[in-house]
């Protein structure tokens, strides 16, 4: 085990002290745990198949067609687990299989011959928040759009973060020229329509995650580069920076070995505001039609969905609860690192 | 003589991560007419804590008195009603601090700072009197050019005018007590000097009483008639100055005095020295708080901090042995 | 005995930047012509108030500044332009203990780290020498051993002071640029620490550059005192007759500015008047012409020279118009 | 991010602003600049004062039914909204091919009419017309009362102007410069309302292509180089039934009938045209002009959206029988929305793929579970076109079977995800498309093709990137659909000339040998016989080739609409595109004895009849 400064150690016992932000967290790491894991919960294909005495085991396996199950001669392609229950069921025999609670996949359009989607919430229909417009699940899709959302916001900050914190702290630290330059393409870049700029490079090229996430990353950097210049403006001039220097430390050490250490706590205060910006700003691209390409789940999209059919609640009502909950929780988390980090006793005087 | 303040058994505690504890444990001085009053002790010897319970300046929810009651002129201060505590608080006591840039507005001007004590003390004041009395306050505390620093802000002046600044704003209501926190400690010798000079002039002409806290004991020397010392919380001697300084009883207060390097001194010879560190609040030994850095330290004083002896008329000292020792 | 430290018509200026471009607009004339020597075991005090300069001159010397122009000689080699890999040696030799002992120590590591840093700068010895090696050094400077691996918030200000003083002597320098190092400390520590030094210098043979504003803790420690006035040396002799026998105005009023830790004692004081000026538009003539007592026209046109008045083998260097007839 | 919103709207309007006001002093230097010599004068010599050929026949028509009702009555106010306010009044030049040019095109009257049911020519600004012997000329008596909208009769000269007008380089519109010098020859004037028109050379159908609208000369009086500024938002005089009263900048534009239009009581124009004053209002989306409409602040509302149609209509307004509803048939040339495979791309270079492709598309599906079969399938590219269509054509179907056919054919095997592949290839095709309405049925077309093996990757680009990545011919499959022309037109679409190039419209980069032969006979014949049964070979051979999948066709009007709205009997015309459309058709009339009692029946809460009229007249299928 890595052996924790005790400063450390007492910051993360004070955060465990911050209930609604340490339970925000524990929600969290849940929320993003099964979403990592959404395949075993909710998905169309079985988590485990008897036929014929052998056991399969489609969840993370390749394809299996509906041929190995004899549903028929040209059935080249996915199974259909939720038919294949059907006839496990009338035939009687000693085959089973086991489906996930939700068993349907984003993806899927489950339409019907004589009413139309979006369904509402069914328990018959194991839709239990009701389908989309297409008649895919809606658990499925925010999810699954939660996964995307949340894995966007992660790349985004390593992304600036590593950018910011290179450029930041090269800034603060050289100055000189290369500050003077950085500093006004900072004040030039943070001065253009961020979201404008996106959608007009995402409207021509239709963005895959990667690219969205520099894309995004690519006008997103300055906020950070702007903190880490003015932290390492400050850490420099500081005298255990001086102390290391007259021992002869090369810059190289003292930036790495010193400095970014020191730091640390700022970018963790500011990291859980800037993942709940990062699905903020996913969520915006896919509502307004420019983030990820169709049918990717996202939250944007069922937003959107949402307003164009008021009438269906369910789809409102899941889209915008799940928002609030992960934005307060994350919002939560921050705030309890925060004051963990720098805790300011609330004070007043008489 | 009269004494226009009394401390008795004051106890102020703070809340910390580690639990409460209490900074100032069980302090009793008192402050003469006209004269001034010098506690000193070192870092976290609770006499700062001491001098803003008198102030009620304690940070709220934190800082809280427990017990004990501060009298001025017979009214205890601790039971005012906020209301009440206005009027007294910068009209019959006023404070200034260690570091005058922060204890100044940045935004606002050095004569708008100093207008604001009259407009809220003396409200039925017109802006023309007002603005004379803010003239005539720089100028008593020695601002040249007062009409022109008037409108000038904190960070154009010097640490020496910023002082006198938070002097004049301090005594501008004429107060009856002026607290003085460190007033000096922030500044070079040659200002220091002046300060210490201007505060006493000051004190003869109103005629008001100081208590001057600071760590320094030649300050202490050059500007007190009574000295009270602190150590963790307590006072372990209090005598008036030059009594003190000839007959110090507690071993602390000898230590202290003998490990000051003096110009008169050898040079490069060993100095004597207390050893070990000032305890934290926090690991505040049981029985004598000294204890542990005495050298006169015997198993008795381990069971209880000693109480207050007067050792010789008017010298009180917190020892087992305030006889024995010298 | 050679010098150890020579420092010749040494100036530092900082430049005051302003506008977009930031361009000069201004210098602060921090460290204004200075020449001083420092013999190998010698200690010599730099007193002086706030912003005169004898703190950028202590980082100067120490090469954490970049001279703006004259030279500082180490050990018969001229340090002033030599650039890092060339220098690291010469760091090895000159150290510097800071004022703040809570602000030198980077809170991060554990005092263990701390002290093997100059070791790893400078690649000395395995992971298993080093340990050993920090282990003494806490010892030396009365330190328990187990404080290794703690941190530095958990020490007291003496204690990390003495973190400090074990970092600077790691190496086994032949010099210390001590700036400050009492100044933050609670007055019945500082005898400790002082203390402290006088042993190491005893036993290490070290010289030291000990910068503070209070002169009695300098001429305790020192051999040699300067005392700095607006980043002019104004006078320079023997500690001893710095104080019983001041010859420049500004040495005499700082001296009878201390107050005395006995209140028997009445003394008539000279209280200068005013501030210090500003080191960016220094006076003309004498710097001290504005608050000095004894000011006469010559001083606010001509600059007095540093001239030894002294007829015995110890310099006795001043600049005053008054002295240097 | 609120913050930089404020900042873009803020530049947006700092710049418009700019702009506005750039105009107002091109405007001011109006004076200036017309004494200034003309940079290229139009030559005068296409201008013939000839004289008439003898034995003309002359020839009208009076005797096709009319299709306005009796019952009309005139009157009243017709709200409908506009997507975005346009960005100029001009119909030719920058800018000018937006949404709003219809409006301003069914007000201006050609030489003749065409009747929108018989398809048969009917009398316009012309009141009689003949035909030259050369088959490229035909020659037109004006109706002396024809008058421009400021009171200037409409003569021959107006004709003559038109074409210079659309030659000059100063409107900047190159497509008309070229159209007005390939296709149209001259104008000849024999007296102030005689004139002839000529093509370049014979042509099928010719009457419809040399039916030429006038252009007011007496108002551009001459072209300069600033045309396209000046003209910005300048009323130009019309001869149609309405003309622009006044207009709010970004908000809205309002017509006024005028009460004297010279040709209100001609024969096929009686009792249209009914309403007083159009107001076209600026509601940028569809959700919130359903909602202007539920409040009465429209007056109609299309529902071609089963969504609309089927659910949302379930709302007070429809239940208590304010509002009705209309789903009425029409019978007309579809425009072929669908699937164009890029030949060009390796992958679909092989015809076995491509039908492969088409069998993997399950339109169908889309059309009954998601369409609640509202829509139709569409067979082919040139449905609607009477004689030239080629109606034995059925689409491809959705089998999976014989998908596997065609890919084993080729060569190709299942991979491990079920996708056929072949070598490193996977059937894994982008589709570029632009509309979001698409975005749903690709969806599902998706889900149903990766049974067939098929991966389909879908592709949004705005309107204008996607139309440049199709033109450029950087898709794989391009989701879109074409505007159809009188008759079926081939050449650009699908000969080789146009293949492999871009900037043209073959985007499947059809380049067939035979077809081609097909094609240029059909474009050089002015046999209309043999133009008949070359268009049903040509639709044959594109379907064999299998570069299009068709999917789906619209053939109906249907809209809401405020119940004092009356139609005639009949409702619309076999081609209606709006049955209240007040310019265009103009057969709907405002009743103000059912608007009263329909508010008082609001006001009080009175439930009237609900109702929906299903109008199959039309319907072919």
């Amino acid at each position: 085990m890595i052996k924790l400064n005790p400063l450390t150690i007492k910051k993360i016992r004070r955060f465990k002290s911050i209930k609604r932000g340490y339970y925000s967290l524990i929600l969290l790491t849940i929320m993003i745990l099964v979403s990592i894991f959404a395949e075993l919960f909710i998905n169309s294909r079985a988590l485990i198949v008897k036929y014929e005495g052998n056991y399969y085991f489609p969840t993370y396996s390749n394809m299996i067609s509906g041929k190995t199950f004899g549903l028929g001669e040209n059935y080249d392609y996915e199974t259909s687990y939720r038919d294949l229950a059907t006839k496990f069921d009338t035939e009687n025999s000693d085959n089973w299989l086991l489906m996930p609670i939700i068993p349907f996949n984003p993806y899927e359009v489950d339409l019907k011959n004589d009413s139309y989607a979006p369904f509402p919430p069914s328990l018959k229909d194991k839709h239990f928040l009701g389908t989309d417009t297409q008649g895919r699940d809606i658990i499925a899709r925010v999810v699954y759009g939660f996964r995307i959302a949340i894995f966007f916001s992660l790349f985004l900050l390593f992304v600036t973060y590593i950018v910011g914190i290179t450029i930041g702290c090269l800034m603060g630290y050289t100055g000189k020229l290369f500050d003077l330059f950085f500093q006004r393409i900072i004040e030039i870049w943070s001065n253009v329509p961020f979201l404008y700029i996106v959608i007009i490079v995402a409207s021509i090229m239709t963005p895959n995650f990667i690219l969205l996430v520099l894309i995004v990353s690519f006008f997103g950097w300055t906020n950070m580069t702007w903190i880490m210049r003015t932290i390492t403006y400050k850490e420099k001039e500081r005298e255990y920076v001086l102390a290391a220097k007259s021992l002869g430390a090369s810059n190289l050490r003292i930036i790495f070995k010193h400095i970014i250490p020191n730091t640390i706590a700022i970018i963790v205060t500011f990291a859980p505001f800037s993942i709940s910006s990062g699905i903020v700003t996913l969520t915006s691209l896919d509502y307004l039609g420019f983030g990820l390409p169709h049918p990717t789940p996202s939250w944007g999209e069922l937003l959107n969905q949402s307003w164009e059919n008021l009438d269906a609640w369910w789809i409102s009502t899941t889209v915008v609860t799940a928002m609030i909950i992960t934005l307060t929780t994350v919002t939560f988390v921050g705030e309890a690192v925060r004051e963990a980090l720098d805790p300011k006793l609330h004070t007043i005087y008489e | 003589m009269t004494n226009i303040l009394e401390v008795n058994n004051l106890v102020t505690s703070f809340q910390t991560e580690a639990g409460r504890v209490r900074a100032v444990d069980g302090v009793s001085f008192s402050v003469k007419k006209g004269k001034t009053l010098g506690i000193v002790g070192e870092s976290g010897c609770g006499k700062s804590v001491s001098s803003l319970s008198i102030m009620r300046l304690l940070p709220k929810p934190s800082g809280v008195v427990e017990s004990g009651e501060i009298l001025l002129q017979d009214n205890d201060i601790l039971q005012l009603e906020t209301k009440d505590l206005y009027k007294i608080r910068g009209r019959k006591i006023s404070m200034i601090f260690q570091e005058p840039m922060t204890a100044l507005n940045p935004v606002h001007s050095v004569g708008k700072q100093i207008s604001e004590i009259f407009k809220i003390h003396f409200p039925k004041m017109n802006s023309g009197e007002v603005l004379n009395k803010s003239v005539e306050m720089l100028r008593k505390v020695g601002i040249p050019d007062p009409e022109k620093r008037f409108s000038e802000y904190p960070h154009q002046l010097s640490g020496g005018m910023r002082q006198r600044i938070m002097i004049a704003m301090a005594l501008s209501t004429e107060p009856e007590i002026l607290i003085a926190d460190e007033p000096t400690t922030a500044l070079d010798v040659t200002i220091q000097a002046q300060i210490l000079k201007l505060m006493q002039d000051l004190q003869k002409e109103t005629g008001m009483s100081i208590i001057f806290i600071t760590h320094d004991l030649g300050v202490i020397a050059e500007v007190c008639d009574d000295v009270v010392v602190m150590y963790a919380g307590k006072i372990i001697e209090k005598a008036p100055v030059i009594e003190l300084f000839k007959n110090p009883k507690h071993p602390y207060t000898i230590g202290l005095l003998n490990s000051i390097p003096r110009l008169e001194n050898k040079r490069k010879t060993k100095l004597n020295c207390i050893d070990g560190a000032v305890p934290g609040l926090l690991d505040i030994p049981k029985g004598c708080r000294f204890q542990n850095r005495c050298e006169y330290k015997i198993s008795e004083c381990e069971k209880k901090h000693p109480d207050e002896i007067e050792v010789r008329p008017e010298h009180y000292a917190s020892c087992i042995f305030p006889e024995g020792l010298k | 005995m050679s010098d150890l430290l020579e420092v010749k018509n040494l100036k530092k200026y900082f430049p005051i930047k302003g506008g977009i471009l930031k361009k000069k607009i201004g210098n602060i004339y921090a460290v204004d012509d200075i020449s001083l020597s420092v013999k190998a075991g010698e200690s010599v005090g730099l007193v002086g108030e706030s912003g005169c300069g004898k703190t950028t001159l202590g980082r100067t010397i120490a090469r954490l500044y970049e001279a703006t122009s004259g030279s500082i000689t180490f050990n018969n080699r001229n340090i002033t332009k030599l650039k890092y890999n060339d220098l690291k040696s010469t760091k090895r030799e000159i150290q510097v203990i800071f004022q703040d002992p809570y602000e030198s120590l980077n809170s991060r590591h554990t005092i263990g780290s701390i002290l093997e840093e100059p070791f790893q700068i400078h690649k000395i010895g395995n992971k298993k020498e080093r340990v050993s090696e920090v282990k003494s050094l806490l010892k030396k400077v009365g330190l328990p051993e187990d404080a290794y691996n703690r941190y530095p918030h958990e020490f007291s200000g003496g204690q990390r002071q003495r973190i400090g003083i074990a970092r600077a002597i790691a190496l086994k320098p032949k010099m210390i640029i001590c700036d400050e190092p009492v100044s933050a400390l609670d007055v019945s520590i500082q005898s400790q620490v002082l203390n402290l030094l006088l042993e190491l210098q005893e036993e290490m043979k070290l010289a030291y550059l000990f910068i503070a504003h209070d002169l009695a803790v300098v001429k305790h420690i020192s051999d040699r005192v300067a005392v700095m006035y607006l980043g002019k040396i104004v006078e320079f002799t023997d500690a001893d007759s710095i104080y019983e026998n001041p010859m420049h105005p500004y040495t005499k009023s700082l001296i009878s500015a201390i107050p005395i830790p006995d209140p028997s004692v009445k003394r008539e004081k000279t209280i200068l008047e005013g501030d210090v000026p500003s080191p960016s538009n220094p006076p003309k003539g004498c710097r001290f012409n504005t608050r000095c007592p004894e000011v006469f026209d010559k001083c606010r046109k001509v600059e007095p020279d540093l001239i030894n008045i002294s007829k015995s083998e110890t310099n006795h260097l001043v600049a005053c118009h008054l002295v240097n007839k | 991010m609120k913050l930089q919103t404020k900042y873009l709207l803020l530049t947006i309007i700092l710049l418009t602003s700019f702009l506005i006001s750039a105009c107002d002093n091109a405007d001011k230097n109006d004076d200036k600049s017309i004494k200034k010599p003309e940079l290229e004068e139009l030559s005068d010599d296409k201008v013939i004062k000839g004289t008439l050929p003898k034995g003309l026949k002359w020839l009208t028509n009076e005797i096709d039914p009319v299709f306005a009702s009796e019952d009309a009555k005139k009157g009243g106010v017709f709200r409908a909204s506009l997507r975005s306010f346009p960005q100029t009044f001009r119909s030719v030049g920058p800018d000018s091919n937006g949404g709003f040019r219809s409006y301003l095109d069914v007000n201006k009257m050609s030489l003749i009419e065409m009747h929108p049911n018989t398809e048969n020519i009917i009398p316009g600004l012309a009141t009689h017309w003949a035909y030259g012997k050369d088959k490229r000329t035909m020659f037109f008596k004006l109706n002396k009362k024809a008058r421009w909208s400021d009171g200037v009769p409409v003569t021959a000269k107006d004709f003559l102007y038109t074409i210079k007008f659309h030659r000059s380089k100063h409107i900047v519109a190159p497509w008309y410069n070229n159209y007005y010098t390939k296709e149209i020859d001259k104008v000849v004037i024999y007296d102030d309302y005689t004139l002839s028109v000529s093509c370049t050379k014979p042509k099928p159908d010719l009457a419809y292509i040399v039916a030429l609208g006038p252009t007011p000369s007496h108002f551009y009086k001459k072209l300069t180089k600033d045309f396209v500024k000046k003209y910005n938002w300048n009323i130009v005089p019309n001869t149609g039934p309405y003309q622009i009263h006044k207009f709010k900048k970004g908000k809205n534009v309002i017509f006024k009938r005028k009460k004297n239009w010279w040709a209100k009581d001609l024969k096929y124009n009686r009792n249209r045209f009914n309403v007083d004053t159009v107001v076209l209002t600026v509601i940028r989306d569809m959700n919130l002009e359903w909602e202007h409409f539920k409040k009465a602040k429209l007056d109609t509302f299309r529902m071609p959206y089963p969504k609309f149609w089927h659910s949302k209509s379930k709302t007070k307004v429809f239940n208590n029988g304010y509002t009705h509803k209309i789903w009425f048939f029409v019978d007309k040339r579809i425009n072929p929305q669908g699937l164009y495979l890029n030949s060009d791309k390796e992958i679909f270079k092989d015809i076995n793929v491509r039908q492969a492709f088409a069998h993997s598309m399950n339109v169908e599906k889309v059309i009954s579970q998601l369409l609640r079969n509202d829509y139709f399938r569409l067979n082919h590219a040139y449905e609607g076109f009477g004689k030239y269509s080629n109606n034995t054509i059925r689409a491809r179907k959705f089998d999976i079977s014989k998908v596997k056919t065609y890919m084993e054919k080729s060569g190709w095997k299942r991979g491990k995800g079920g996708i056929w592949i072949k070598g490193k290839i996977r059937f894994s095709v982008p589709v570029t498309y632009s509309s979001d309405v698409l975005t749903e049925r690709l969806v599902v077309l998706k889900e149903e093709a990766k049974k067939a093996g098929l991966e389909l990757l879908l592709r949004k680009y705005d309107n204008s990137a996607a139309f440049k990545k199709i033109l450029e011919k950087k898709h794989t499959v391009a989701s879109m659909i074409w505007s159809t022309k009188f008759r079926p037109t081939f050449w650009s679409l699908y000969h080789s000339a146009n293949a492999h190039k871009t900037q043209t419209n073959n985007v499947t980069n059809t380049d067939d040998p035979l077809l081609d032969k097909m094609i240029m006979t059909y474009r050089n014949s002015i046999d209309t016989n043999e133009r008949m049964g070359l268009s049903v070979k040509i639709q044959q051979r594109l379907h064999d080739l299998c570069y299009y999948v068709p999917t789906m066709k619209v053939p109906y009007v249907r809209q809401g609409f405020w119940r004092w709205w009356r139609l005639p009997k009949e409702y619309g015309t076999k081609s209606s595109d709006d049955l209240f459309d007040p310019m265009g058709v103009g057969l709907a009339w405002f009743d103000k004895d059912i608007y009263d009692q329909t508010k008082s029946a609001m006001k009080s809460g009175k439930i009237l009849k609900a109702t929906t009229i299903v109008n199959e007249k039309y319907k072919t299928y």
